[in-house]
């Protein structure tokens, strides 16, 4: 009953996020949608998920969104969002959709017959990988090679916004919210998010949690030091920065190979260190993502500041 | 050193991790070391890829499960003879646009500073496509080649190149989504991921159907088959010159490569005689508008983009060709097929490459901006027209060789439109790269305001041309090399 | 036993009620302060009648102890959160009047 | 039917939506909304039709939550190039799309930027 | 001495594509150097090329085979007929380089146009000792790209519409030859060239496929050959300088064009396989068309070098019409005249040149008294004209009287009356020319006078002609004797009607 009321309200939520009128609105419905994830991941049995969608899905997206709309005007009148050259465009990409639609709902109706029991298989080699929780298993051991490329993925978004940022402004002269009720709560909120990352961290080897949640929890903290106008620390030492950024890669990289240097396969962790192993890459991870997650926010090009709007002269009216 | 080819470990992971870790250093590492870091990256690259080469031809076609875990709980990376040319192809590619963009990006001292992490990085995705058999892995490849390559287009931070790189961050995002959904079903009805053990299980059902057409759309839309190409000349025309030409030879070529494993490799049977026709007729479809276009074109670079678009109609051809045809006519098909490849990755990285060193030359981008060229002939008019050679299938290239094949193909199985389509697409490239030559011999009013361009640069763009040359001279070697990865037939 | 779970429905629909009112009050109040009036007072007061409803259910306290920490934690932020928001509202209101939405 | 077949055909739905909207949509951080809609559909339909047929299962699991950081990179990454392009040019959209004719006045700004030859 | 025989077709082919690469490589102003090099090659090119003559004609074999593709060889094999046009193309490269370097001398852009002079004739060398259809193709399409540069070298918007029409008919021409090479090679496989063709196995079932195949080859090289209706490229690619009007006209491309009909009647199908296919025929009154077509043209042009391009249309013709007559003796006419043709042609391309280099005559009226001023020009000028008409004893003559012998062995006797029209013709359009020059008085000024030494014209430019124009009388005078081109004709004549 609750999953058919919660299965239905997403897409209409999601209705509402592509049909809001003002794209404000648009993204606030979103963050209400990455929420609502949230709870249909704890119904799916995923807390994992359901942490990882409420702090980066939902809420660091949300940060992302929030903050490039902050600087961006809105140079179409609000109303018509789905306004498009060519109605015949319309036409075909509904006809499209319906199409898609017909066949997706085939496919998913359609009886499966797995030919492969794969959590029986994640079951039984559990016990090899180092950790007891089978997501964190999978994650670091079993398919770490995605997992080590993923973390890439987040250097490179994260290197394209340094390449991109505008050197002449720097975006610490913007103006930030700052008062002294916010720095009181932050002097002992901050550390209480320290504390429940690194508790994330920990319990991430036999328990729901784990490196990516526990770095979204520190990349939220980042940003709200960030947002509160405090310097970072380290802040005046691009090299330091950097160098963490890279740290997780290169650790899990390193440590990835110690096995290969030793003949055996890349990504393999020593037999009776392999939960030690994890626990360091994931340490490392953890904090090097929080740095990454941060920068995705950070590294944006710096908006153009009061009095010096953009250039308007080709802006469509 | 026979014996520890034959026994020794695998060296397929080093081919990822080198470039990881050159992006990782230089990241970290300040402006002066970057020359020696990307030296030693390249010529370690290199040297890990010639080994690889060196153990594949002592022990043949071979799996490595990362990690130590067995499918189909853990991911093991395939080398066979395809996998190997494309490593082979991208090791050469890569490395020469890595000299070429050493010099080039001295004129651009802004983007320098990233160019070379985002370059690393994009050749450890491709090598992770090339060797990858598992099908969320390609995604998580696909999506950090789609990254890389995007964010290498948008370096300069000019308006036309961000304006192209968010149109291609675009399609590449629409296109990994449709791969991804189709990953979800495939994995819910068939519990595993791994390619190779697919190919076992893989049934005629709906969802199958709908995974692999989903698959095959997103494919479509990396690849830039037409009509859903509108992305890819302003990407590939907007970037650096050694970016497009790493765009254009190979990253362009990824989905390709993924699209054949999925359908001859995983699906061979689910390929219907009427999906392989339409596929071909797609890469028609982008011959003949892609050629046209390129005709259409007055920027240098933006006809050389073009091109791609009608070249990569060619690879499509593949399909039909190998649909039930028979054996003989598959084999042609498969061989010229993956030669077209090869070719018009050499022979467009050299033309992108040459294109940005006449650009830089004559200081002008469009195409009566060559006036006056043809006077001073640099390497870089003469790389342009080796690699010309190549693309317009004229021998004795590697493109030649190709649409010979293809030809050959089209005519055993009877299949005489295909051989109507390669012949005039190769009459429609004969046109636009005549119309660029043509240009070259016109005498310009002010022959002085040429600016001969680094030796490097010519040479690096001439290397490649004549590579794609030589491949019509050489072509045996290759040939051997796809022919053994031919899907069903090489046992 | 039944009156336990009785006062436990109670209070649990009662927290609901007060979720309901205050969102309401978000949508229909006219401008920024009282909205936020809505959100911080009521909001928190349903958040704190649910938690209190689903106390007697838990099988560790930590858990109990958790969600009273949550509890605390969410009036403070919205408290705060409040603040700033009136702050910027302030700050904003008499420079530009209405035109300038962007910002 | 089980419990989570109905987010798995929510999953889908969500695709249709957001497919839909990405093409629709000219306003590119609309687009960008659009595809994290259509992501979160496609991982509704990965973990939910796996878990349908296996009861729950830790490798789609991981498998989201790859592709959840995924795609807050990609993300990240569009609203970088989005402000930027806002920046030089007031437009939230792409040229193509919301003026054709724009394209042509646009060939002058050639070498404006930082780096053209010297 | 096994590797000599492996690597000596290659090395004639290297010493003009080395000779490329250094020009590319040398600076523009380094003339005397290029110059050098240039004839260097050139000599050793024909050294090279007499050593595999002698050879040949002892009964030697070289042969240079790789594998290309599976199936597919890359083949240089020197037999008697590619040495032939291989000897031919080497004397008068040396010979149009020795003019060029006259020709040029001062000129913008030489080392790109000497660099492509010699791409352009290693191509022709390797269609010479092509020794299959695919390697044929190869340098033949080769041919095409390197003579392009050579045709707009002025860059001036005629040279480029020109070279826009060379290319839309040659490449058009190449696919369809193409075309033709594949779909025989789906059918025969590698098939390499031999003196009496090997297709006999595919009839009779095969036989209309073949005609198709056969249709679609000549079709192909009929565009290079200039034949009827495809010759429209020729006469507009008289804008290029003379040197390569020369090379197109005489050394290489429509030469190449004929060889390719030769190779394929003789050494593909089989002279004899084609005669009883009835292909013979139609190659003939195409051949015939052309002849008169030509001919008729050349008569109305008021422009020299447009008349000589439409007597070319005409003259080579002969020489697939030597091929259509089924005999030894019309092979015979065919192929001396592809040697007597390139003589005399390259010694009237010369003459016009110098025409219009020194005294800037362009067109046929003002000829008048420039035998007076430029006699050594004027000489051999004559002597190619007189050759042109078939007028005793100079080289033209064997060829046509060959040509008329093998068409009455033939039976085909309308040929003597296309033979007997074109020689009135060409009589009507090149005596005027002569009468103009020798006895005709100057009139006025010369359009554009130039005084190059002390002799007509400056010496590089005026021995070439003189050197040709000699030659192709020697070739007449001494026909009979063992060196002349009539007798090595007739030993390849003797090995394609060998069986």
């Amino acid at each position: 009953m609750i999953d058919l009321l919660l299965a239905l309200t997403l897409p209409l939520v999601a209705l509402g996020v592509l049909l809001a009128r003002e794209l404000f609105r648009a993204v606030v419905m979103f963050i209400a949608f990455g929420l609502l994830m949230a709870l249909v991941w704890v119904r799916l049995q995923a807390p994992d998920l359901a942490l990882a969608e409420a702090a980066i899905g939902a809420g660091l997206t949300g940060v992302l969104l929030l903050d490039a709309l902050g600087h961006l005007r809105q140079p179409h009148p609000p109303g018509q969002p789905l306004r498009s050259l060519l109605p015949l465009l319309t036409i075909l990409a509904l006809v499209l959709a319906g199409a898609l639609g017909l066949v997706l709902l085939g496919a998913l109706l359609e009886p499966l017959q797995p030919s492969v029991n794969l959590p029986a298989e994640v079951a039984l080699h559990i016990e090899a990988s180092g950790v007891a929780h089978p997501v964190t298993a999978v994650l670091l051991a079993f398919r770490a090679w995605d997992t080590l490329l993923e973390v890439a993925v987040i250097l490179v978004a994260v290197v394209v916004g340094l390449a991109l940022r505008f050197s002449h402004d720097d975006a610490a002269a913007e103006s930030r919210v700052s008062s002294p009720l916010l720095q009181g709560m932050l002097s002992w909120l901050l550390p209480l998010m320290l504390l429940v990352a690194l508790y994330l961290l920990w319990i991430g080897s036999y328990r729901s949690g784990g490196a990516f949640q526990a770095a979204a929890v520190m990349a939220a903290m980042l940003v709200l030091l960030r947002l509160s106008g405090q310097q970072l620390p380290g802040q005046n030492h691009p090299l330091l920065l950097r160098a963490g950024l890279v740290g997780g890669l290169g650790t899990f990289l390193l440590l990835g190979s110690v096995q290969l240097l030793q003949g055996g396969a890349f990504l393999a962790w020593p037999e009776q260190l392999a939960g030690a192993f994890i626990l360091l890459v994931e340490t490392a991870l953890t904090f090097s993502l929080a740095l990454l997650l941060y920068a995705l926010f950070e590294a944006s090009p710096a908006p153009a500041r009061k009095g010096h709007p953009p250039r308007t002269g080709d802006q469509p009216s | 050193m026979l014996s520890w080819l034959t026994e020794g470990p695998s060296l397929l992971p080093w081919l990822v991790i080198l470039p990881l870790l050159w992006s990782i250093l230089s990241l970290t590492a300040g402006q002066r070391l970057q020359p020696l870091i990307a030296t030693t990256a390249v010529g370690l690259i290199l040297l890990a890829t010639l080994l690889v080469l060196l153990q594949w031809l002592q022990r043949g076609d071979h799996f490595y499960s990362l990690g130590d875990w067995a499918v189909p709980l853990g991911i093991r990376l395939r080398l066979d003879g395809l996998a190997l040319l494309l490593l082979l192809l991208t090791s050469g590619i890569t490395s020469v646009c890595t000299l070429h963009a050493g010099r080039y990006l001295q004129e651009y001292p802004r983007a320098k500073t990233y160019f070379w992490p985002l370059l690393a990085f994009c050749w450890a995705a491709m090598n992770v496509i090339w060797l990858s058999a598992d099908l969320f892995n390609l995604y998580v490849g696909l999506e950090l080649l789609g990254f890389s390559a995007v964010g290498l287009v948008a370096l300069t931070g000019e308006k036309k190149a961000l304006a192209a790189s968010l149109r291609y961050l675009y399609a590449a995002l629409l296109g990994s989504l449709a791969w991804l959904l189709g990953v979800a079903l495939i994995y819910g009805h068939q519990g595993q991921l791994d390619i190779s053990s697919l190919a076992l299980t893989f049934t005629d059902s709906i969802s199958g159907q709908a995974a692999l057409a989903l698959m095959t759309l997103g494919l479509l839309l990396k690849m830039a088959a037409f009509p859903l190409h509108s992305w890819l000349p302003p990407a590939h025309a907007s970037a650096l010159p050694p970016v497009s030409a790493l765009l254009s030879g190979l990253v362009a070529k990824a989905a390709f490569y993924i699209l054949v494993r999925l359908w001859l490799e995983m699906a061979p049977d689910n390929l219907t005689f009427s999906a392989a026709q339409l596929l071909g007729a797609l890469g028609a479809a982008a011959v003949f508008w892609g050629g046209w276009m390129a005709c259409r074109q007055q920027q240098l670079k933006m006809l050389v983009a073009y091109s791609t678009v009608a070249q990569l109609g060619y690879l499509l051809l593949l399909f039909p060709l190998t649909t039930g045809t028979g054996e003989e006519a598959t084999r042609l098909a498969w061989e010229g097929g993956w030669l077209q490849l090869t070719s018009h990755a050499l022979a467009k990285a050299a033309m992108f490459l040459a294109a940005g060193n006449l650009v830089l030359a004559m200081g002008r981008p469009d195409l009566p901006g060559l006036h006056g060229a043809g006077r001073y002939l640099p390497f870089s008019l003469l790389g342009f027209g080796l690699a010309g050679v190549s693309l317009m299938g004229l021998p004795p290239s590697g493109g030649f060789m190709a649409k010979w094949l293809l030809l050959q193909s089209a005519l055993l199985s009877g299949q005489w439109w295909w051989i109507l389509v390669l012949l005039s697409g190769s009459a429609l490239s004969a046109v636009y790269i005549f119309k660029v030559y043509q240009q070259c011999y016109v005498e310009s009013d002010n022959p002085d305001r040429f600016r001969q361009p680094a030796l490097v640069l010519d040479l690096s763009a001439l290397a490649l041309a004549l590579l794609a040359l030589a491949l019509g001279i050489l072509s045996a070697w290759p040939q051997w090399l796809i022919s053994t990865a031919l899907p069903g037939g090489a046992a | 036993m039944m009156l336990i779970d009785l006062l436990r429905a109670l209070l649990l629909l009662s927290g609901a009620l007060f979720f309901l009112v205050g969102t309401l009050g978000i949508l229909r109040f006219p401008d920024t302060p009282s909205r936020i009036h809505a959100l911080t007072k009521v909001d928190n007061l349903g958040l704190g009648l649910i938690v209190l409803g689903l106390l007697p259910g838990v099988e560790h306290w930590p858990v109990a102890i958790k969600m009273i920490l949550i509890w605390l934690l969410a009036i403070a932020a919205s408290a705060l959160a409040g603040h700033l928001v009136v702050r910027v509202c302030r700050e904003f209101r008499p420079s530009n009047a209405g035109e300038q939405q962007d910002d | 039917m089980n419990t989570f077949l109905p987010y798995t055909l929510a999953g889908g739905a969500l695709v249709i939506l957001g497919l839909t909207g990405f093409i629709l949509h000219r306003h590119l951080i609309r687009r960008l909304l659009a595809f994290n809609l259509t992501g979160s559909g496609c991982f509704l339909v990965m973990t939910g039709l796996a878990q349908q047929g296996q009861g729950v299962d830790a490798v789609p699991q991981a498998l989201v939550l790859t592709g959840i950081v995924v795609a807050v990179s990609a993300t990240a990454l569009a609203l970088v190039l989005i402000r930027r392009w806002y920046h030089l040019t007031g437009l939230t959209g792409l040229p193509e799309d919301i003026e054709p004719e724009l394209q042509q006045g646009d060939n002058p700004a050639e070498g404006k930027t930082q780096g053209a030859p010297h | 001495m096994m590797d000599l025989h492996f690597w000596l077709p290659v090395l004639v082919l290297f010493t003009s594509l080395g000779a490329a690469a250094i020009i590319f490589w040398l600076d523009e102003n380094n003339s005397r150097m290029r110059s050098s090099i240039n004839l260097a090659a050139a000599g050793i090119k024909i050294l090279l090329v007499i050593w595999i003559l002698v050879g040949v004609s002892q009964g030697e074999v070289y042969e240079t085979r790789f594998t290309l593709l599976t199936g597919i060889d890359f083949v240089l094999r020197a037999d008697a007929l590619g040495v032939m046009f291989a000897g031919l193309s080497s004397l008068l490269w040396l010979f149009t380089t020795l003019y060029a370097i006259g020709y040029l001398e001062g000129t913008p852009n030489r080392r790109r146009f000497f660099g492509f002079f010699s791409l352009c004739v290693a191509s022709t060398l390797g269609i010479a000792f092509a020794g299959n259809l695919f390697t044929f193709l190869i340098f033949y399409e080769l041919l095409t790209l390197s003579t392009y540069p050579l045709v707009v070298h002025k860059g001036t918007d005629k040279a480029l519409r020109a070279g826009r029409l060379y290319l839309i008919y040659t490449l058009g021409g190449g696919v369809v030859l193409l075309a033709g090479v594949l779909w025989m090679h789906s059918l025969a496989g590698d098939l390499s060239f031999a003196a009496t063709g090997q297709l006999d196995a595919l009839l009779p079932e095969q036989a209309s496929t073949l005609k198709w195949i056969f249709l679609l080859l000549i079709g192909g090289l009929a565009v290079k050959a200039a034949m009827v209706p495809l010759h429209g490229w020729l006469p507009e690619a008289m804008v290029a300088p003379a040197p390569v009007s020369a090379l197109l006209h005489a050394v290489a491309v429509v030469k190449a064009g004929a060889f390719g009909i030769v190779r394929v009647v003789y050494d593909v199908y089989g002279i004899t396989l084609s005669y009883q296919l009835g292909l013979l025929l139609p190659l003939g009154i195409a051949a015939a068309i052309t002849i008169l077509y030509g001919s008729l043209r050349a008569l109305a042009q008021q422009d020299i070098k447009r008349r000589l391009a439409f007597s070319t249309v005409s003259q080579v013709s002969y020489i697939a019409l030597g091929i259509s007559l089924f005999g030894p003796a019309g092979t015979i006419g065919g192929l001396v005249h592809l040697l007597h043709q390139g003589l005399m042609k390259v010694t009237l391309f010369f003459c016009a040149g110098n025409y219009a280099e020194t005294l800037g005559i362009h067109k046929i009226q003002q000829l008048n008294g420039a035998g007076r001023r430029m006699p050594g020009t004027s000489l051999a000028f004559t002597i190619g004209a007189l050759g042109m008409i078939g007028l005793p004893p100079i080289a033209g003559f064997i060829s046509k009287w060959y040509l008329a012998t093998g068409a009455l062995h033939a039976d085909m006797d309308w040929v003597l009356l296309v033979l007997i029209l074109s020689s009135l013709m060409n009589a009507g359009y090149f005596l005027p020319l002569l009468y103009r020059i020798w006895f005709c008085p100057q009139q006025g000024e010369w359009p554009q006078e130039r005084v190059l030494g002390r002799w007509d014209t400056s010496l590089w430019l005026l021995i070439p002609p003189l050197v040709t124009a000699s030659l192709s009388l020697l070739a007449g005078l001494l026909a009979a004797s063992d060196f002349s081109p009539l007798a090595w004709v007739q030993l390849v004549t003797t090995r394609e009607y060998l069986p």
